[in-house]
């Protein structure tokens, strides 16, 4: 018992990071129709940058704050030279191809400036160690993440809902046309998300790293999970994504306790089996 | 990339001719397949002939080359990049550190470096191989970090004759099932570091186990090699929990070692595995519970670093230590830290060790290394004092004989190094 | 005997709207039908219906007396119903030959699985296609690629397709859409033209022609089958006047204009079109400030086009486009936006996620328009404020898509068909609405086909017909003049 | 949309190419012909390493020729062909490590698995349309990737199998080369026929309005599935093949990455002839060949081609393709 307990709440910190992830792509998609394949990439930049920033500084938070904001510029840059041109309808596929080339380049660079070799990063003193939940021990770090994972879904949830600005988005990703005769610049809404979102994905990098170690690989690997949850939240819905990761999340750990080897088989068959049949995201009713 | 060793450089220019024929070449294919689809037509049959124009002007220009005979050529593939590049240049710079010693010759003949990529991919790793022997016709060919590279290459070698020296993979079979004759291996086999520990483990850590290891091949045979012993000894697997390689999360992998209750955990993940699973280990508590031995590569000092301060106490068996005591490896150490200004791994050492078979094979042949199988057989003959301690090649499995080590992480003048425990003796491989 | 083809008590709901509601058909062979009715009559959703692109919520649609109402278009084509599509239906990158091959091969029972023979290789097809071509009239087009063809040639590649099925029935949606004068009589001479044989279903705004070919006529009017029969008794028919002219004329807002107000939009010689299809043949307008101005016109004349292309939606190909005096040609919707154009879209796109409120402050500029004043005019906007748009229904969305463009204390209000499938009460309201604005001295370009409506509150009207400009002047002259009424509205 | 579309019919894949002016009809035959014996002549007397990236080239260019039926002709871009290519490499491996070495078995057999995997997944795939059928594809070929991974007691995992034994018609590596190249041109030769038959037609013609297409009568869906399970078949045997010729075969053949590459060979070639991704595919082989060799970065090489495919709009092609899928979606979607 206290094992499938402990289990869950590593799933749940787990799961927190896949949201951070997964929520980046799906903000990008819904607003921008943009499915950003090089979204792990920048997931893995951001957590490479925190690793260059903590060895210099030696200030995890800074790390935390730097990371994102580095990670952000590289975006606007491919932002302007490449994905503006490709806005819009009858775009996706090509988006698709580009981002795809994009996740080649930033995995390439980053072997190229960090090297191949693992790279790790120690969670911050206060941070450390365990903590004893009577029934287990418990990382103390994990539950951070935990908590960091509710905040960002709330703190997004209340934006989206309330600002101006969620506002602007909503109206982007409902009708760019006419929010733009209705004074809204489209194509900046647009813009902004897709580097918020890649803020989001280096964010994730950043917290995660001291959990998982850096290393190649980590991208694609952790961008197939993230497209597993966006897929079964809903392509471009924000409000689903968090239960879908841990639903995701809950899979894979409770499957790896079981059917070690089938665990992503589990996984990829869910996301197969609701792309099938519920292409909508399985918290969705079926549109008619 | 670094520290040019005369042999690369000259292989730098030989190299470039080819690349610049194979440029010109690719860029016609380019030009000609724009051109192609230009007026898109669809008549079969004349995509290939890209590969014939460019494949002509490649070969014709490597002719000339072929010419001299003078300096050993030898090509090398192995890990440059990947998350192995580390224990690739660590290989590279051991050779080249010995050869230093011997002033880059042997029986006056220059020995020439031919470096390839080994890449995580066999397909390409095999391609190189191929380019090595059939393209820059290298006399002696060493290298591999993957054992699955190494089955795939070694058929491929034995059938072109040429001597190989395996400076890295571990697979057993290359010492039993796929032994070759032309192949012999300096390194280790995966089952004789691992059946040292489990003795010593039965003795010293508790009557039972719960075995980790990354789900594949070479994870097996780590873990078995311990198991054989281990349960020779009398001890008992209580727990066996095999990861998919390039796991991020050991959650539920600790979860279930945990609950098995054996009085410790033997395991062996490769590569970012194991530094990841480590970390998480001194993270879930275990640790007080539950001592973590290991197979010496997953706390070798190529990923020490980047374990840190969880990999202390960890403790595993491998055929050398950074502080083994014996005046080779001494004066190792001392010419490894001044040359390159870090600690050395036992990749290190495999390099020295490689290229030091390879120098006195030429001096025993007097540099008539024109038969493979001759090549082999002096390399079988030839025996030293490495710095991993007693050197030698069985002649029956082609495999290195050393003695297997008992270290534990420590610290030692503030960095983190392996110290030797206990000298568990020598082991063969068994073979077939 | 049973009719070739029969329709009964046919409905089809979309999420709550009602598109069809219980209508019956009866088709002998060899009869022409013609169907009829105002925008948001159904017309096109009933076509869609028989050749079951769209499955009838309610009601059975049969053909020779079997059931066909959800075998699926393929198998419709297969049966011998072809249709052709109200906008363009055709393989733009394959030759016009290959296109009329295509159409002829898939109701062939052999060679449509033929994975070995080019297509142009198949024994006859080729000649076939020649010959269908020949009938409409495009054998000299063969070999060009269908994509460079004119807009109406499409229409003509469209009926040979068709007919290359040797369809027993033939559906027409709105074969004159969009076409040029020159281009309309040609495919109207096309139509009148075929076979008497052939079984035809004819959906179209052009009154004149459809009633023309037609020997028997449906009227829809809100998905409602309004009347039936000889086209002399549509003719006739009060009632189909009535829904044309959008209920009891209303009686006019008497209001005395200053003529001498200034110029605040001016257009110029506008062309635009969509890709093949030029829709505006230089259309020159005014609207002067207070001014509410009437843009008249059947539907395909260019109304929306002309809208859209004064946002910025659709790019002009010449011409020039004042605001204020400032030439904002160049310039896209979000700039024309801010330089004080408001749309009113067709259809009015209100925003999924978006609650009415937000919706309304979304574009909100400071002025005399505020949230207050707008729930003031739309009490029913007020009491929905929380409510996700698209929940409201037509006539409240139509207040809101007025609404979120007022907050914007817009200089120009470009309305487009805001009557557009309401019932009658609720374009009372609408209409009230427009009063309400010029009374507020707002400046107001309304494209409209309600043409009452349109009259009772407008200042001056264009009428536009086929992308030009056909009349300009005051509601009155117009009114007066049926002729002019009939030939250029339809009424 | 109409432009593009004009200038794809300028290249001539809609119908027989444009009359070249004054260029005699013997010419093109003869010239062809001339090239695959050149093709076939040269790397046979280069040998060594030549004749081995030759082969290399031949067999991954009959796999792009497979997905290039798709995606030019169907234009539907699938990421997950790796599938296909890796399924029958293990047929091939599995097959003749444990059964027979017959190639008329170690070549039909891989492919059927290939085919009957296309079979199982093409209905669920081809129920969606755009962005739907690329990430069905791709997780359809990951799980198959993760399968190859796990299952060690048959696939050897992350290992691989190695040390295939060749047969003799193999290991004569010109017999193979010259059979390679002969099973290449056949390829293109049956593609071309079925993409300018009927059945190629109609989903091109479905392609470019699949409203239509339907309406005048086509069961769309059938005819897709068609050429999915032609398109499987092709780049099946070019999988088979590779794995012939290599000795071995891993995970990685099935990894997405390797669909990526597939998709880069096509859109080098133009990504609207299958001829084309024959070139692309050629230049590939070689571009990677040679950047490998000058440089670590050769993913990013991959990454730039791609990119510099798209932004130039490599051949203009693409973009219709791409467009049209999508504009298919859209309007079907409804």
């Amino acid at each position: 018992m206290t094992l499938y307990l402990s289990q869950f709440l590593h799933a749940w910190a787990y799961a927190s990071i896949l949201y951070l992830l997964a929520l980046g792509l799906s903000l990008t998609f819904g607003v921008g129709r943009v499915l950003n394949l090089a979204h792990g990439g920048f997931y893995m930049l951001g957590g490479y940058l925190g690793y260059t920033v903590l060895r210099q500084l030696d200030n995890f938070w800074l790390a935390v704050l730097l990371a994102p904001v580095g990670a952000m510029l590289v975006a606007v840059v491919a932002e302007r030279l490449v994905m503006r041109r490709f806005y819009g309808h009858g775009m996706e596929l090509h988006q698709i191809l580009l981002t795809f080339g994009l996740a080649f380049v930033i995995s390439d660079g980053i072997r190229h400036f960090w090297g191949a070799r693992i790279l790790t990063v120690a969670a911050p003193a206060l941070l450390g160690g365990t903590v004893d939940l009577g029934l287990f021990i418990f990382p103390r770090y994990r539950l951070f993440v935990i908590v960091v994972g509710i905040v960002v879904a709330v703190g997004l949830w209340a934006l989206i809902k309330y600002s101006a600005a969620g506002v602007k988005i909503r109206a982007a990703a409902a009708d760019g046309e006419i929010a733009q005769t209705l004074g809204v610049h489209t194509t900046r809404v647009l813009a902004t998300t897709f580097v918020a979102g890649v803020g989001l994905a280096a964010f994730g990098g950043v917290i995660a790293s001291p959990m998982m170690a850096l290393a190649q690989g980590v991208d694609f690997q952790m961008l197939i999970m993230a497209l597993i949850v966006v897929v079964i939240a809903g392509l471009g819905k924000l409000e689903t994504v968090y239960f879908a990761a841990l639903l995701v999340a809950v899979v894979d750990i409770f499957g790896r306790l079981f059917v070690p080897r089938a665990a992503i088989f589990l996984v990829f068959a869910l996301m197969a089996l609701v792309l099938a049949f519920r292409p909508t995201g399985l918290f969705t009713p079926r549109s008619t | 990339m670094r520290s040019a060793a005369a042999g690369r450089t000259t292989k730098g220019t030989r190299e470039d001719d080819v690349r610049f024929n194979r440029l010109a070449a690719a860029s016609a294919a380019v030009a000609l397949l724009l051109a192609a689809c230009g007026n898109g037509d669809d008549d079969p049959g004349a995509a290939p002939e890209e590969t014939g124009t460019e494949d002509g002007t490649e070969d014709g220009a490597e002719e000339p080359a072929e010419a001299d005979g003078e300096p050993v050529k030898v090509g090398v593939v192995i890990m440059t990049s990947g998350v192995y590049a580390q224990l690739g240049e660590d290989t590279i710079d051991g050779m080249e550190l010995y050869l230093g010693t011997v002033g880059n010759q042997a029986a006056n003949r220059p020995i020439e470096l031919i470096i390839e990529d080994e890449t995580p991919d066999t397909g390409t790793a095999l391609e190189r191989t191929r380019r090595l022997i059939e393209a820059e016709e290298v006399d002696i060919l060493s290298g591999l970090i993957s054992t699955g590279s190494a089955y795939a290459v070694a058929e491929f070698v034995s059938q072109s004759e040429v001597p190989f020296v395996v400076a890295n993979a571990g697979g057993n079979d290359l010492a039993r099932a796929q032994r070759n004759d032309y192949i012999i291996r300096t390194s280790f086999s995966n089952w004789q570091n691992n059946y040292a520990v489990g003795q010593w483990y039965y003795d010293n850590v508790g009557e039972t186990v719960a075995l980790i290891a990354s789900d594949y091949a070479a994870g097996a045979e780590h873990m078995n090699g311990f198991r054989e012993s281990f349960e020779a000894a009398g001890g008992e697997v209580v727990e066996e929990v095999l990861t998919p390689l390039g796991s991020t999360d050991f959650s539920a992998a600790l979860g279930r070692l945990g609950n098995s209750g054996a009085d410790g955990l033997y395991g062996f993940l490769a590569g970012t595995d194991g530094v990841i699973f480590v970390q998480q280990y001194d993270q879930s508590g275990l640790r007080d519970s539950m001592p973590l031995v290991a197979s010496g590569f997953m706390v070798e000092e190529d990923v020490l670093g980047e374990i840190g301060e969880a990999a202390l106490g960890v403790r595993s068996g491998l055929h050398w230590a950074y502080d083994l005591d014996n005046p080779e490896n001494q004066e190792f150490v001392r010419l490894w830290e001044e040359e390159y200004g870090r600690a050395p791994s036992v990749y290190s050492v495999q390099g020295w060790d490689t290229a030091r078979v390879i120098v006195e094979a030429i001096e025993a042949l007097g540099g008539e290394i024109g038969d493979g199988a001759a090549v082999i057989e002096a390399m079988l003959g030839v025996s030293f004092d490495s710095p991993r301690g007693s050197f030698s090649i069985d002649p029956e499995t082609h495999n290195v004989v050393h003695h297997v080590y008992l270290r534990e992480v420590a610290e030692i003048d503030g960095e983190i190094h392996n110290t030797v425990l206990e000298d568990l003796g020598e082991f063969p491989d068994p073979g077939a | 005997m049973a009719p070739l083809l029969q329709l009964e008590d046919v409905s089809k709901h979309f999420a709550g709207v009602v598109a069809l509601d219980g209508v019956d058909l009866r088709l002998e062979p060899g009869e022409r039908h013609a169907i009829i009715g105002p925008n948001g009559a159904g017309k096109s959703t009933l076509l869609k219906v028989i050749s079951s692109e769209l499955t009838a919520t309610r009601g059975r649609v049969s053909f020779e007396g079997r059931d066909i109402t959800a075998v699926g278009p393929a198998r419709i084509a297969q049966l011998g119903i072809s249709r052709t599509f109200q906008t363009s239906g055709f393989f733009a990158e394959d030759r016009v030959v290959e296109n009329v091959m295509l159409a002829r091969l898939a109701r062939a029972d052999k060679g449509r699985w033929q994975a070995w023979r080019r297509l142009d290789r198949i024994a006859g097809l080729r000649d076939r296609a020649l010959e269908t071509l020949a009938l409409v009239g495009l054998e000299h087009r063969a070999d060009t690629p269908a994509a460079a063809l004119s807009h109406g040639e499409h229409r003509q590649l469209e009926i040979a397709m068709a007919l290359a099925q040797e369809p027993s029935v033939l559906l027409a949606d709105e074969p004159l859409a969009g076409l040029a004068q020159a281009e309309r009589e040609q495919i109207a001479q096309l139509l009148r033209g075929l076979d008497a044989g052939l079984t035809m279903i004819v959906v179209e705004h052009d009154l004149e022609f459809a009633l023309g070919i037609a020997d028997t006529t449906t009227v829809l009017h809100l998905g409602k089958v309004l009347s039936q029969g000889s086209p002399g008794q549509v003719r006739e028919d009060p009632e189909v006047e009535r829904i044309y002219t959008g209920g009891r004329s209303l009686d006019e807002v008497k209001r005395d204009v200053t003529e001498t107000t200034a110029v605040q939009l001016r257009v110029r010689g506008l062309h635009a079109g969509y890709g093949q299809a030029a829709v505006l043949h230089g259309i020159d307008l005014e609207v002067g400030t207070g001014e509410i101005v009437g843009l008249l016109g059947r539907n395909g004349m260019g109304k929306s086009t002309t809208l859209n292309c004064l946002m910025g939606l659709v790019s002009a190909t010449a011409g020039t486009v004042e605001v204020d005096g400032t030439d904002v040609t160049a310039s896209g919707p979000l700039q024309r936006s801010r330089s004080g154009l408001g749309l009113v879209p067709q259809g009015r796109r209100i925003m999924t996620d978006l609650s009415v409120e937000e919706q309304l402050e979304l574009g909100a500029r400071p002025g005399n328009w505020t949230l207050e004043r707008v729930y003031a005019l739309f009490p029913n906007l007020a009491d929905r404020r929380k409510l996700i748009g698209t929940y409201l229904s037509g006539g409240e969305q139509q207040m809101l898509a007025l609404g979120r463009v007022l907050m914007r204390n817009p200089g120009i209000i470009l309305m487009d068909e805001p009557s557009e499938g309401l019932s009658p009460l609720m374009v009372s309201v609408v209409r009230d609405a427009l009063v309400k604005l010029s009374e507020q001295g707002e400046t107001v370009l309304l494209a409209e086909q309600n043409v009452p409506m349109a009259l009772s509150v407008a200042d001056r009207i264009y009428v536009i017909d086929r992308g030009e400009i056909v009349f300009e002047g005051r509601p009155f002259e117009l009114r007066d003049d049926p002729t002019l009424l009939r030939k250029t509205l339809g009424v | 949309m109409s432009a593009d579309a004009v200038s794809t019919t300028a290249t001539g894949v809609a119908g027989p190419p444009p009359r070249r002016t004054g260029a005699p009809r013997w010419l093109r035959p003869a010239v062809l012909t001339l090239l695959v014996v050149v093709v076939t002549v040269v790397p046979l007397a280069q040998g060594g390493f030549t004749l081995y990236l030759a082969t290399e080239s031949i067999v991954r260019a009959i796999a792009a020729v497979g997905l290039a039926l798709l995606i030019a002709h169907a234009g539907l871009l699938s990421l997950g062909h790796a599938a296909f290519f890796g399924l029958a490499g293990y047929g091939v491996a599995l097959i003749t490590m444990n059964f027979t070495a017959n190639p008329l078995i170690t070549l039909t057999v891989p492919v059927l698995l290939a085919v009957l995997y296309a079979a199982i997944t093409g209905p669920l795939a081809l129920r969606s349309h755009g962005i739907f059928f690329v990430m069905l594809t791709l997780a359809f070929a990951q799980v198959l990737y993760a399968v190859a991974e796990q299952w060690v007691e048959v696939t050897r995992g992350s290992d691989g199998i190695a040390g295939i034994p060749r047969p003799d018609w193999v290991n004569g590596r010109q017999s193979f080369y010259v059979f390679a190249v002969a099973v290449l041109v056949l390829v293109i030769f049956l593609g071309n026929r079925l993409a300018f038959a009927p059945v190629g037609r109609v989903v091109a013609a479905a392609r470019q309005n699949e409203l239509k297409a339907k309406a005048i009568g086509y069961p769309i869906f059938a005819y897709r599935y068609v050429v999915f399970l032609a398109s499987a078949a092709i780049t099946g045997l070019g999988g088979a093949l590779h794995v012939h010729h290599r000795g071995f075969v891993s995970p990685r053949e099935l990894f997405w990455v390797t669909s990526g590459i597939l998709v880069l060979m096509v859109l080098l070639g133009g990504g609207r002839s299958l001829l084309g991704a024959a070139i692309g595919a050629v230049a590939y082989v070689q571009l990677e060949s040679f950047f490998t060799g000058v440089t670590e970065l050769w993913e990013m090489m991959v990454g730039l081609l791609l990119i510099g495919a798209v932004l130039t709009n490599y051949g203009r092609s693409i973009q219709t393709a791409a467009r049209t899928a999508w504009g298919r979606l859209r309007d079907g979607g409804r």
